[in-house]
């Protein structure tokens, strides 16, 4: 009753409880909402750093204080003894000190009284002035009105002025103020001055004290402010308080660090925004050598040269991290910044040890870490020779070497013309069932062919399949053969030589620059790359496991830019072969062979030699024949596509076999784009098949189609490495007509191809840098660019170390001394006109070398391009140079004649024509060609230290005298008075001897004597060489 | 076990036979007549409104909830962030449904007994807002911020790839409370699914207070006393927008495409869209004649059906079937009613008749953007 | 009219509260609706001796009447809430301090000892950094473009060899040291120490003053 | 009493301060007076009448749905006001705003709260109107308040929706995209809707994609930077500032149709 009398309801009590019970829970959630916000991942690491910083300083102390072990005892002495002579002096210090005071007191009051004066005297010139103006003011009106009667009054203001008088009595007061004051402050300095001198001493040991200890004090300090245990109370609580939650905007220890990139844009679809990397909030040791080992994520970078520190070339403040790695910089958590991972175990290990997962919806996660290299290609997309790119580049070169970008247009990567041979005329070379069993199997004739193969795929090895391809096979065949097979091989002597000359022609003129002859298993390296992915159960693959398995690396690249030659007395005749070798730009005038000039009889050797080699496994097989049923089959299929059945059968019922073959074979040319490759009548201007891979690094992963293939990650490079695995995988389970499957064909590409290709492909984005991070807007001259990608393409570094990459033929010839030279500081070393001539007409520099200088076909420009490529790459100048002129009078030069003298270079240089005093096998260039061909700096540099620049080399540094041998008693009489005057400088001797070589003077072209002296002695060095007609004057 | 049971899950859920089973089973749940009312006690569904049967529901919602993260494939869509609001909706539909109607039985029983509903007390007999409601008011409000705050700290707001215009993603979805529209868009075109609809239930629902005659049940939960309303609300509400957003969210995958719950989303799953508009069907399978190029002439015979459907068919069941019913509304309401009805019908009208008939169009001017 | 005194004594008399509100229902109505502030007062100091305070204790919300159990679970909710509320404002004013700034770094590299000319004022830094960079025969020192006086951008005069406020004429030599003018102290100067790489680095967070006498700490000048 | 002053505790003696009784008017709620005067002397609290029927008090029978939607607006406001110091609603950094909500902004949960909050904002007016059909309440008096409840409804939906947009992401493109796509069909004003070609005068079209009702929607043809300067003034004062106006005759109407419904 009494409840129903207060209008109430509820239970207050219980209510009361609810209430508490409620509000408690409310003060809780708060209390997790601060908790949450500040267990962030980052801080975990910074709180590890943090310890591992303090260990890490704490052995830096120890070894600093051991380095300092010896004298500090006798620094601090010393410190000490002074400190006792200046205790031994104090009082009468102190005194002065209190001299110091006192005087500097009068001096603040004697300045106060200077100072206040001064502003009054400021003051009053104002004013003064101000009079003055304003008198003039006056006079110029009075002047204008030309009544100069009035004027008068005004005319000698002087008098009349209010300030004048004052101001300059003032000054007066001034500088008598500023005298006493001038001298008060003489007295301050006079005694300062004197304490100072007193206690020099002492602060000068002080200072060497110190000096001695500042490495130890430098790392007392820092772990003074790292190590909680070693702080005051105060700075322990103030060290604590710093990262409490809530407190912890005032001055964190911990908190977030990261750096805006504002030449890097993070694509946002509307707009570039400037991007944001916090990587560095759990990366701690990055930047900092000291922490190589130590675990991730404060391992530091692997590459400070090149990256991250700030004197790099990629300083962290400028490029942050994503613009290379990618990922998510705004993160500050693991799984937050988009880490993937490179491997099934990494993914395993990651969601153990991280709860790793993919974190969708960010469209660049992070390159995997074997991926890292697709990073340089945003800015360094013009430069192919990318130091520390190495997986990037051979990505690319074997994307050049495959055609890939001959179906798939990359924009930013293209092809420099077809990869494979026209077959416009190719009854000349092969016949139809040679060719029909190639492109059947490509594979079973040269297992390491860059011909990709198209059928017995996994999508296309079935029955039907088979019996279709086998009919597209016969129709294409026969469509290459307009007019008829080749009708005779002609094997005939006129063509054929000597086989066991041209085997030794073939190692020693420079085929193997290009060129293998290498059957399956030679024994070469170990296999460490597992195969994980689906590869295809039909045709050739890489035996990954096998003895024989050859790794594939850019500089392994660099023997197959041409075909591994085996085989070749299956394929052609001696007269096409002959033809082939002798003039390879008749058949093919854009192949990238180069003429090697040989002569008739050395063409008529090699081809010799080629011919001896057979597949007869590939003789044996039966090509494919005519089967009208499924060629007619494959017409109407393709016609039902476009056109009503009734046409389809009207069409088909007038066309005879030959244009239904035909009909088939341009379907199928154009399914699979034979024509993107190869030349082919009729397909001039057809244009690539494949998928468009300018941007295909960032396209979402969603856009790429994985079929029925679940249990491959479902990642951008995951599918990369699949399709180029096996590129019909995706058809898998489908259900595809013949006409619609994928057709990419299979290149057999080993594990670490593949890698470096995705590579590559990942490097393929749409990211955009700023202009001035790009390296192609780095280069004033572009051609530079064309120079770099011709020496790429045809293969320079097949014969010759270019930025100590390349001349793969040493292996070959064995001698580093009888290999092509070594073109290391090229771009330094020759003069560049001299270096165009002898590109256009090569003349004989190292008479001994029998490897020879091919001719390639390339346009004025191409090789003004080429050079410039040189100069860029020892960053010299691209302007022609003036011919240096020598002082023959000097000392230096007098010193150098000396030099030579003792030199004896004429046992290997021609001087002109005059012959070297040793045998040819030691015979070196000509030092009457040194004024024109080479750079006065570089020869200095070269006669410094010979083996510094190319490795190997017969040339021995000249002697140069050093300052202890030149104080010897008998010096003068020994070095001239000439060179004694010198003084020892290395330099100056170098370049005098230089400037001697310059004043060489004779016939500039020997290679006709050098012909007619082996024509009459042979190559006497080299025994198995015999007597050779040296019609060409190119080596 | 698991797996058939998965799979007949999948089966059920179809649009057509879910549909179909929900709105079957409807009147029975909520039975509108007198006749429905006693199968449903026959079949002991009031039982629904018992603490067992309120028990039984939550046991089902959550098994299913439980089996469904379970599933690979449904996981990914029940731990999207946003989908996690569906799942409380689910829940807290359910629940008070629940709540409301076994209230509703509670006092449909106490009038029966010749009582008063349990809201009931003595006018005099008030309470003091001070402390009583401001009290209760006050714990709810903080318990719900606890709640907040805690579910705000569990899950992450969602964040996809920053827009772009170029790229749309498969399937591009509403937000979630307007995927009963987006889910209409499938049978009806955009101006009337996404215009003339959403229009008309905001005034039809502004207008529920207006077409409500029944006096009785006012203030009280009672489903005996307003039983046909119940029904066309919560068929209106339960199953053409709630259980519309539950088909948007979790069934409806790449394309558009209808996933059981435990099917993996796979974008190439094609189904067969064959649709026919009426007009094709009278002249050209019917008549077997090419459609007459005059449009208004083409589509006579969508007209006919479109007018018979909304003009005669009323005028005739006002004479018939509803004439009390008329003459209790009085025309202006009856009208009012009748478009309101028949639109809200219009909708599951329009879903069998695509479902079984491949009905595209009953009208479609596509050149006047006129398509019904 | 006030009250009467059988009105009185029948209020004094009322057994319950109910009883008590008919019977200033009749008072009302006795006076036709009209109830003056001096007669609810009246009733009001009747209605408080009548119904001590006490009376009502642990009926009402908000109070915390039995002294006994002071730590009851009102008062334990009370401070929760008030605990919460507390949290809630703390979150709004940390709200306002942002984690990570996007402002230039206050402390970067400038370069290596040498790329400074003895004797001369470094322009360079002055508009990317506010900072002077001088050196003379023995250090190098970062001064803060800020002059002290009213924060105007005091500017070099070789010529002078002093840097000039246009703002009011404060003059300050190469050393900051101040010397005419209004500014009432010299311009302040940064940390600036090397760093690990051998390039000077100016942190601009550390601020070393003259009147505070440290000018001559280790850190606000750097030895060459 | 004399007596009793001695017992006063220390917060009596603040209830009975000037300064409390000046706020509180009422001083410390005891009387059923001052209990009543509690109510009607505060303005937050004087929503409510001073006495309510019995089963009003209940949960049960409200389930408190329509105060706790009121509440998130509340906190939706609050968190807003927040939420706009970190964000900018411009193309090129909405996006990024929100990834550093939740990166490093401190207390950067107030997006949750936000987001989560809307969402049971939206369940929550649903069930208030629910339970409003449910027990009959709109019934007369209170049929003109459902009404303005469906638009407050309608409103709420309005405020989640072009709050949707605002993150910048593909989610939130897309579903305004989708949501606004439909009013190119509304008749005769969308350039897709039935009749609008024949709003033309000549061979001028008056209804394109230029200036249609999704035209005003987005202020452009497609979502873009305008249509996301657009939706953020939409979403942090237009529509609230509608909605409160709403808000206001709601909650007069509930208490002039009588209070709380309830049997009679």
């Amino acid at each position: 009753m009494t409840h129903k009398n207060d209008e109430r309801y509820w239970n207050i009590k219980k209510l009361n409880k609810w209430f508490a019970i409620s509000s408690i829970l409310f003060l809780l959630s708060y209390v997790w909402i601060f908790y949450h916000d500040n267990d962030d991942e980052f801080k975990q690491y910074q709180r590890e750093f943090r310890k591992l910083e303090i260990e890490v300083s704490n052995k830096k102390l120890e070894s600093a204080l051991s380095d300092v072990q010896d004298q500090r005892v006798e620094y601090e002495e010393k410190y000490n003894i002074e400190l006792d002579k200046y205790n031994s002096k104090i009082v009468e210090i102190d005194s002065l000190k209190a001299n110091l005071d006192y005087t500097k007191g009068l001096f603040y009051k004697a300045n106060m009284d200077y100072l206040f004066k001064k502003a009054e005297v400021d003051e009053l010139k104002y004013l003064y002035e101000d009079e003055i103006v304003h008198f003039e003011d006056y006079s110029h009106k009075y002047d204008n009105d030309e009544d100069h009667s009035k004027v008068e009054v005004h005319h000698d203001h002087n008098s009349n002025s209010e300030y004048r008088e004052k101001y300059y009595e003032s000054i007066e007061l001034m500088k008598n103020l500023k005298i006493i004051k001038e001298k008060y402050e003489l007295q301050v300095l006079d005694i300062e001055s004197t304490i100072k001198n007193m206690g020099a001493e002492l602060k000068n040991k002080k200072d060497e004290l110190n000096e001695y200890l500042k490495e130890v004090n430098l790392i007392n300090n820092k772990i003074l402010k790292l190590d909680r245990t070693k702080m005051t109370f105060m700075n322990q609580l103030g060290d604590l308080v710093r990262d409490l939650p809530i407190l912890d905007f005032m001055d964190p220890y911990y908190k977030v660090n990261q750096v805006v990139a504002h030449d890097i844009k993070y694509d946002v679809n509307f707009a570039q925004v400037p991007s944001v990397d916090r990587c560095t909030s759990c990366h701690l040791g990055i930047s900092n050598p000291d922490y190589k080992d130590a675990p991730q994520p404060f391992t530091s970078h692997p590459n400070l040269d090149l990256f991250v520190s700030s004197s790099s070339p990629h300083p962290f403040e400028q490029y942050g991290c994503t613009s290379c790695h990618s990922g998510r910089g705004r993160g500050t958590g693991f799984v937050s910044s988009v880490h993937m991972p490179g491997s099934p175990e990494q993914k395993k290990e990651w969601e153990e040890k991280y709860d790793w997962k993919k974190m969708h919806h960010w469209l660049q996660p992070m390159l995997p870490t074997k991926y890292t290299q697709a990073g340089c290609f945003k800015c360094h997309e013009a430069d192919p020779i990318l130091a520390g790119g190495e997986k990037l580049a051979l990505g690319l070169m074997l994307i050049d070497q495959s055609g890939c970008n001959n179906c798939h247009h990359i924009e930013s990567y293209q092809a420099m013309g077809k990869s494979g041979p026209p077959l416009t005329h190719l009854d000349e070379k092969l016949d139809k069932d040679w060719v029909k069993k190639w492109i059947k199997n490509p594979q079973s004739f040269r297992y390491n062919t860059w011909m990709p193969h198209f059928f017995d795929q996994s999508n296309n090895s079935d029955e039907e399949s088979v019996k279709r391809s086998n009919a597209t096979i016969y129709a294409i065949t026969e469509y290459l053969y307009p007019d008829g097979d080749k009708e005779n091989f002609d094997n005939s002597n006129e063509f054929i030589g000597d086989a066991e000359n041209g085997q030794k022609l073939f190692n020693a003129v420079g085929c193997q620059g290009c060129h293998v002859i290498e059957t399956e298993s030679t024994e070469l390296g170990d296999v460490d790359v597992p195969y994980e992915m689906y590869i295809s159960n039909h045709g050739y693959e890489p035996d990954t496991s096998g003895v024989g398995y050859e790794k594939m690396d850019r500089y392994t690249l660099l023997k197959y830019q041409g075909p591994n030659l085996i085989g070749m007395g299956s394929k052609s005749d001696a007269k096409w072969i002959y033809n082939w070798i002798k003039h390879p730009e008749k058949y093919w005038p854009d192949t990238k062979m180069p003429n090697l000039r040989l002569t008739h009889e050395e063409a008529k050797d090699i081809t010799a030699y080629l011919l001896t080699f057979e597949n007869e496994e590939f003789e044996d097989e039966i090509a494919v024949t005519e089967d009208r049923e499924e060629l007619n089959n494959i017409a109407r299929r393709w016609m039902m596509k476009s056109f009503p059945k009734v046409e389809v059968d009207a069409r088909l019922s007038t066309m005879s076999d030959a244009a239904i073959d035909e009909y088939v074979a341009k379907k199928s040319i154009n399914y699979y784009g034979c024509y993107t490759c190869h030349d082919m009548d009729g397909y001039e201007n057809g244009k690539p098949i494949g998928a468009e891979l300018t941007y295909e690094g960032s396209v979402p992963v969603s856009k790429l189609d994985f079929g029925h293939i679940h249990d491959i990650d479902h990642t951008t490079h995951a599918w990369f490495e699949q399709k180029l695995a096996n590129p019909r995988i995706f058809d898998k389970h489908k259900i595809v007509a013949h006409e619609d499957k994928s057709r990419m064909p299979n290149f057999y590409f080993k594990p670490e191809e593949i890698e470096a290709i995705v590579t590559a492909i990942l490097g393929f984005t749409n990211v955009k840098i700023a202009d001035s991070k790009i390296t192609y807007n780095l280069v004033d001259d572009k051609s530079v660019f064309e120079g770099y990608k011709l020496i790429n393409q045809y293969n320079c570094q097949g014969c010759h170390v270019i930025e100590n990459f390349g001349g793969h033929m040493v292996d070959v010839i064995g001698k580093i001394e009888n290999a092509p030279p070594n073109l290391n500081t090229q771009g330094a070393k020759t003069q560049p006109d001299w270096l165009f001539n002898f590109f256009k007409n090569p003349a004989t520099i190292r008479p001994h070398l029998q490897v020879r200088m091919p001719a390639f076909k390339f346009t004025d420009g191409q090789w003004n391009s080429i050079i410039k490529a040189f100069q860029h790459l020892d960053e010299r100048s691209l302007l022609i140079e003036d011919s240096f002129a020598v002082d023959i009078n000097s000392a230096k030069f007098k010193a150098g004649a000396k030099l030579h003298e003792f030199g004896a270079c004429n046992n290997c240089h021609f001087y002109g024509d005059q012959f070297p005093k040793q045998t040819p096998e030691t015979w070196a260039p000509n030092l009457a060609m040194t004024k024109e061909r080479l750079r006065h700096d570089w020869v200095v540099r070269w006669l410094d230290n010979p083996q510094a620049i190319m490795p190997g080399t017969k040339m021995p540094a000249p002697y140069i005298p050093d300052s202890i041998t030149l104080s010897l008693d008998n010096a003068l009489e020994t070095w001239g008075k000439d060179l004694m005057s010198l003084d020892g400088n290395r330099q100056a001797m170098l370049e005098g001897l230089t400037d001697y070589i310059y004043s060489i003077e004779g016939s500039k072209d020997i290679s006709t004597l050098v012909k007619e002296y082996f024509k009459i002695n042979g190559y006497e060095f080299d025994t198995d060489v015999e007597e050779d007609d040296f019609e060409d004057e190119d080596w | 076990m698991i797996e058939t049971l998965k799979n007949t899950i999948d089966y059920l859920s179809t649009p057509t036979i879910s549909f179909t089973v929900i709105t079957a089973i409807f009147p029975f749940v909520f039975p509108p007549t007198d006749w429905f009312d006693r199968i449903n006690r026959k079949l002991k569904i009031d039982k629904l409104w018992t603490n067992t049967g309120g028990f039984i529901q939550f046991i089902l919602i959550t098994g299913f909830f439980v089996l469904g993260y379970q599933d690979p494939n449904f996981k990914i869509i029940l731990m999207k962030g946003d989908n996690f609001p569906i799942v409380l909706m689910v829940y807290s539909m359910a629940f008070f449904t629940w709540y409301a109607m076994k209230k509703s039985y509670i006092n449909d029983a106490r009038l029966d007994e010749g009582k008063k509903p349990m809201e009931y007390h003595d006018p005099e007999d008030k309470v003091l807002v001070w402390p009583d409601l401001v009290y209760i008011e006050f714990i709810c409000l903080i318990l719900f911020m606890v709640f907040l705050i805690v579910w705000s700290i569990l899950v992450p707001a969602p964040l996809e790839e920053p827009a772009n215009p170029a790229a749309t993603p498969n399937p591009s979805k509403a937000p979630w409370y307007f995927l009963g529209l987006q889910e209409m868009l499938v049978y009806f075109d955009p101006w009337l699914a996404g215009v003339i609809f959403p229009t008309l239930i905001i005034v039809g629902m502004c207008a529920i207070p207006y077409i409500d005659i029944n006096k009785k049940g006012d203030g009280y939960y009672s489903f005996k006393e307003r039983r046909v309303g119940y029904f066309i609300f919560m068929y209106g509400w339960v199953v053409l927008w709630v259980y519309l957003i539950i088909i948007g969210t979790f069934f409806r995958g790449p394309n558009w495409n209808f996933f059981g719950p435990f099917e993996y989303w796979d974008p190439h799953k094609l189904e067969v869209l064959n649709n026919v508009n009426l007009s094709e069907y009278f002249w050209v399978i019917g008549l077997g004649q090419p459609l007459p190029s005059n449009i208004l002439l083409r589509e006579s015979i969508g007209f006919l059906v479109t007018g018979i459907y909304l003009f005669v068919l009323p005028v005739l069941l006002a004479k018939t079937v509803l004439k009390k019913m008329y003459e209790a509304y009085g025309p202006t309401r009856y009208t009012f009613l009748m478009i309101l009805g028949l639109t809200m019908l219009a909708l599951p009208i329009k879903m069998y008749l695509r479902w079984f008939f491949n009905l595209k169009y009953i009208i479609g001017i596509p050149e006047w953007f006129f398509n019904i | 009219m006030k009250l009467t005194k059988e009105e009185k004594q029948s209020l004094i008399q009322a057994k319950s509260e109910t009883d008590w509100y008919s019977i200033c229902d009749e008072i009302k109505s006795k006076r036709n609706g009209i109830y003056p502030n001096y007669l609810a007062r009246e009733i009001l100091e009747i209605f408080n001796n009548k119904f001590p305070v006490d009376k009502y204790k642990d009926l009402s919300f908000g109070q915390i009447i039995n002294r006994k159990s002071f730590l009851n679970w009102l008062t334990l909710g009370w401070l929760a809430f008030a605990g919460a509320t507390g949290g809630f404002f703390t979150v709004i004013i940390r709200f306002l301090f942002p984690n990570v700034l996007f402002e230039p770094p206050q402390s970067f590299k400038i370069g290596f000892p040498n790329d400074f000319e003895a004797g001369k004022v470094d322009l360079r830094f002055k508009k990317s950094h506010n900072v002077w960079i001088v050196r003379d025969d023995e250090k190098i020192i970062a001064l803060s473009t800020v002059c002290t006086h009213l924060g105007c951008t005091p500017n070099w005069l070789e010529a002078d060899r002093k840097f000039k406020c246009p703002c009011h004429g404060s003059g300050f030599r190469s050393s900051g040291m101040h010397f005419e003018g209004p500014a009432p102290r010299p311009l302040e100067r940064y940390r600036i120490v090397l760093s690990n790489d051998g390039q000077i680095l100016v942190d601009k967070t550390k601020k070393f003053n003259y009147e505070k006498g440290e000018w001559n700490r280790s850190e606000s000048f750097l030895k060459v | 009493m004399p007596e009793d002053k001695k017992k006063e505790s220390l917060l009596e003696k603040v209830g009975n301060s000037p300064v409390w009784k000046s706020i509180f008017r009422s001083g410390v709620p005891r009387t059923r007076r001052q209990r009543m005067y509690a109510v009607l002397g505060n303005v937050f609290l004087h929503l409510h009448p001073a006495r309510l029927p019995r089963h009003a008090v209940k949960v049960g029978y409200t389930w408190c749905m329509g105060g706790l939607s009121f509440f998130l607006f509340v906190v939706l406001t609050i968190t807003g006001i927040l939420l706009m110091f970190y964000y900018r609603p411009t193309v090129e950094y909405a996006f990024t705003d929100i990834i550093d909500l939740g990166e490093q902004v401190p207390l950067g949960i107030m997006r949750e709260i936000h987001r989560w909050g809307a969402h049971c904002m939206v369940l929550t007016t649903w069930l208030h109107m629910l339970r409003v059909f449910m027990t009959g309440s709109y019934k007369p008096p209170r049929e003109f308040n459902w009404a303005v409840g469906v638009i407050l409804m309608t409103l709420t939906l309005l405020l989640s929706f072009t709050g949707y947009l605002l993150p910048w992401d593909q989610l939130a493109i897309w579903a305004v995209t989708v949501g606004t796509n439909m009013a190119r069909a509304t008749p005769f004003l969308g350039s897709e809707g039935p009749g609008a070609s024949l709003l033309a005068i000549g061979d001028i079209n008056l209804i394109h994609s230029a200036s249609d009702v999704r035209f005003a929607l987005l202020a452009g043809r497609f979502v873009g930077e305008a249509t996301l300067l657009r939706f953020y003034v939409l979403h942090c004062i237009a529509v609230p500032f509608i909605a409160m106006i709403f808000m206001a005759v709601h909650f007069w109407r509930i208490r002039k149709d009588g209070g709380i419904s309830g049997p009679l």
